[in-house]
């Protein structure tokens, strides 16, 4: 073993090394025989599962760990699959617009719009431009607020707890206008297949630019408090980084797609409804880590505001529903005064609207990213199959690859900064 | 002054300090409703079938990370009874008490260029 | 001390006497703290009753506990599907008496407009449960107003013993 | 950047018989391929510049009486061409399997997952084929149309994702 002499302490005292001359020094080769890998390191299994504050009860993490550093992890989904694809195959397609709405319920109209424009592009229907433009108004105020939720619960996870309280106040002075035009606080279910419900209520655009004036103020408290935060700059940047090829690869769509630099916004790539009418820019972060991903939310809130009030300048008269009677129900005084209009009324909501054979994929630009609607039709009044592109199926499937590396505490920031809705995550 | 009274204080402290916990936990008991079950006194790990047991060996950094602590906050301790006779002591015992705090921050700032506060 | 809602009865020399039930009852009811079993879109409905609007905090219960052990009112906001309902079976189990279940929206409470192979029909099938709100999302004010009934409830209850022994009958699968 | 109607030009003469059919269904261009070269069309698009899987979808045509039951699409999309394809695959009931293509897009490894737990394609060299929206013990596949819609199925606990760790 190590050459250890036998020193007996007679030898020592007289003969000892003289007093100015230090004693040889005795190596001690122990280290290089064990080396530090083998020693027996035993990983330590942690599950962050359904119900934890970090993952909003509905999504599992089985983590490897090495003292606070994640090895390996393995997510598990599919804790809210509640069949809506299923389910969607037994309704016509006007009774699947309120399952629309829970696919992202921070953002039921937005999911509304998505669908009935796929419907409405396979029935070769256009709808009237009064419409388009309040379509486009109330996605954008919904974008606002689902951004709101997710920035809001992204703070509370890391620990400013303020900034809920700031935006919420906020969301809610706009949900009470989309409470006057719809009834509904969360579950709106206004649009319908080729127009809306109803048409707007008087003094609608006051009460928006009412309601839309609180959003800057909220923004502002927001960025005060947390933009130069020493410990939320510690916690967020450089965390979770995505580079640009791997966002692609993973599929990653909106805001978590442009934090890592890709400058890919449906709005702009494929304008719909007067997109290319209005200004405003399509915010792109550089580093692609959660708090690049937290601000380019916050940004788009920003250009949103700029495009709701565009949107409510050019706001034109006129029909809100095509008139077009095998797609949308002839008024109630008509169908009470005419036969005609009593058969087609009746035919429509039994059968349902009568949709071409085929196929179609049609996408919108959803506060989390590219929501689209692959939709097969076999010429009845039921949709023969739905399947849904949901953006945050493909943000969750690259977190496994963000969280390995990092430390524990850094899986809250980056869950949170996907802002991941289980509605549609498991559909 | 009788001996007694000189160390008063000393004796309610005590006093107050075993009784509150006792308390708190006595009515605890008398007040709550006890029924234990076997799914009860299983680890609760976020809903699902816990892994393996507490009992296991983890890194020693936590180890450094709580001496670390233990340190500074027994310095904190010696602070405070500092700080209420500051007035009295004056000048001697301000500067007595800075150089115990300037040898603590050597020691944080040894710590921190050895990286010891960084997980790494 | 004006503590209304107490029985008590005052004495010359300024202190109060009152039954031990009274007080651990005035305790419980007015310190219910809420585990957010929070799923689906009930539960956004749910953080805007927590959020200073609705303010759930004028009847104690604002503070979110996520562990079982810590929380003695269980919210399940959201839609229950076969996958995660052992899961919330287990929360259930191990959460400690008393304890009082809010079933939030049509999913938790009969499955909703889901009734598909995937959804549980109603989470009464695996845990007892003491308020149903409906709704779909309910407002926040009738989560408000579930927690108040809860209230009532526990004003009615004996607060020590054995609580509703023959309630647990629970159907585990 | 070519253009969308000449990359599918160079498909088809690249692959010859294994393209079946390419129309323009409302404008979307979409691109039949056999079973059998699905994974070499799905790779030279990828260096075509198709670099964004979007979507994976599975579509059971019992009642829609084509030549196969089963129908796999894979929506592609070119981000510097700003194009969308659709490449679809029928697959007949006997024999599901399919070439993953999980290698070639990250988006794929879930995608091609929930495929499987919802109609039963097997991709073969998948890292980590199992069910990934109903529970581990769930039986059958649900969006089948034979599979009976009110059909539920218990779960008695919830799985152990240890395995999981080593085959991701």
């Amino acid at each position: 073993m190590a050459g250890s002499q036998e020193m007996d302490p007679k030898e020592l005292d007289d003969s000892g090394p003289p007093r100015d001359e230090p004693p040889a020094p005795v190596e001690l080769d122990i280290a290089d025989e064990m080396s530090l890998d083998d020693l027996d390191v035993e990983p330590m299994y942690i599950n962050i599962g359904p119900t934890h504050p970090a993952t909003h009860g509905t999504f599992r993490l089985f983590c490897k760990l090495d003292g606070e550093r994640i090895e390996k992890a393995a997510v598990e989904i599919g804790y809210l699959h509640r069949g809506f694809e299923k389910t969607a195959e037994t309704k016509n397609y006007t009774l699947v617009i309120p399952y629309t709405d829970r696919l992202n319920y921070c953002s039921g109209l937005v999911n509304n719009v998505g669908y009935c424009k796929a419907v409405e592009r396979m029935l070769g229907v256009t709808i009237t431009p009064r419409t388009e433009v309040i379509r486009v108004i109330i996605c954008e105020i919904q974008r606002i607020m689902d951004h709101m939720i997710c920035v809001g619960a992204n703070l509370v996870d890391i620990g400013a707890l303020t900034n809920y309280w700031y935006f919420f106040n906020a969301r809610e002075k706009l949900n009470d206008v989309l409470e006057a035009l719809t009834g509904a606080r969360l579950t709106y279910s206004y649009i319908r297949v080729g127009g809306l419900a109803w048409d707007l209520p008087k003094g609608f655009e006051e009460n928006v630019r009412a309601a839309l004036k609180t959003v800057p103020k909220a923004i502002k408290d927001v960025e005060g408090l947390v933009k130069k935060n020493r410990i939320f700059v510690d916690r967020a940047r450089d965390i979770g980084v995505m580079s640009a090829p791997d966002a692609v690869s993973y599929g990653f769509t909106g805001p978590c797609l442009r934090a890592s630099g890709v400058n890919h916004d449906l709005r702009r790539k494929k304008p719909y409804y007067h997109y290319d009418e209005f200004d405003f820019d399509v915010v792109i972060g550089e580093r692609g880590d959660v708090y690049d991903r937290v601000f380019v939310r916050i940004e788009e809130m920003k250009q949103s505001l700029r495009i709701v009030e565009q949107a409510l300048k050019i706001l034109p008269g006129g029909p809100i529903n095509v008139e077009d009677k095998n797609v949308v129900l002839p008024s109630k005084d008509r169908v009470h005064s005419s036969m005609e209009e009593l058969i087609n009324h009746f035919k429509l909501i039994i059968e349902g609207v009568k949709v071409p054979a085929g196929e179609i994929y049609d996408a919108i630009e959803a506060p989390n990213g590219e929501l689209g609607f692959y939709i097969v039709s076999d010429g009845s009044g039921k949709p023969y199959r739905i399947k849904v592109r949901p953006p945050c199926f493909y943000l969750m499937n690259g977190l496994k690859k963000l969280i390995e590396g990092h430390m524990v505490a850094d899986i809250v920031a980056i869950l949170a900064g996907l802002n991941i809705i289980a509605g549609e995550l498991d559909r | 002054m009788p001996l007694g009274l000189k160390y008063s204080s000393l004796v309610i402290l005590f006093v107050l300090a075993a009784a509150i916990p006792t308390m708190l936990v006595g009515l605890a008991a008398l007040a709550r409703t006890r029924r234990p079950t076997p799914q009860k006194h299983t680890p609760f790990e976020s809903g699902v079938d816990p892994v393996g047991d507490a009992r296991r060996r983890f890194s020693v950094k936590f180890f450094l990370v709580a001496l670390l602590f233990l340190v500074f906050d027994v310095e904190t301790v010696f602070v405070f009874p500092w700080a209420v006779l500051f007035r009295r002591l004056g000048f001697f015992g301000f500067i007595e008490m800075a150089i115990f705090l300037v040898i603590l921050l050597v020691g944080l700032f040894y710590v921190w260029k050895k990286g010891a506060l960084e997980w790494e | 001390m004006g503590v209304e809602g107490i029985p008590v009865t005052k004495h010359e020399t300024g202190f109060i006497t009152t039954r031990l039930d009274e007080v651990i009852r005035w305790g419980r009811k007015n310190s219910l703290w809420p585990l957010p079993y929070a799923t689906a879109c009930c539960g956004i409905e749910y953080m805007a009753a927590l959020s200073s609007i609705f303010d759930i905090a004028r009847f104690g219960a604002e503070l979110v506990r996520f562990s079982p052990r810590q929380s003695d009112l269980i919210i399940v906001a959201g839609t229950i599907n076969y996958k995660i309902g052992p899961v919330l079976k287990r929360i259930y189990d191990q959460m400690c008496e008393p304890k009082y279940v809010i079933s939030m929206g049509a999913c938790a409470c009969s499955g909703g407009f889901y009734d598909n192979y995937a959804t549980i029909q109603g989470i009464d099938q695996i845990i007892p449960v003491d308020v149903f709100i409906p709704g779909c999302p309910p407002r926040p004010d009738a989560m408000i107003n579930a927690v108040v009934k809860i209230q009532e409830k526990i004003d009615t209850e004996p607060q020590r013993g054995p609580r509703r022994p023959e309630r647990e009958r629970e159907r585990s699968r | 950047m070519k253009d969308l109607d000449s990359i599918i030009e160079q498909v088809k003469e690249r692959f010859g018989d294994a393209v079946e059919s390419s129309d323009r269904p409302f404008g979307d261009a979409v691109l039949t391929v056999r079973k059998a070269r699905i994974r070499d069309v799905l790779s030279h698009l990828r260096e075509e510049g198709f670099d964004f899987l979007l979507d994976i979808a599975g579509v059971d045509g019992l009642h829609l009486g084509r030549c196969e039951r089963f129908e796999v699409v894979y929506n592609l999309y070119s981000l510097a061409g700003d194009m969308r394809l659709r490449v679809k695959v029928f697959v007949p009931e006997g024999d599901m399997n399919l070439p993953t293509v999980s290698d070639l897009w990250g988006s794929a490894n879930w995608a091609e997952r929930e495929a499987y737990d919802m109609f039963g394609f097997v991709f073969e060299g998948h890292p980590n084929l199992v069910r990934i929206l109903c529970h581990r013990e769930f039986v059958g596949h649900a969006l089948r149309k034979d599979y009976p819609i009110m059909k539920g199925q218990w779960a008695t606990g919830t799985s152990d994702l240890k395995p999981d760790l080593e085959r991701e």
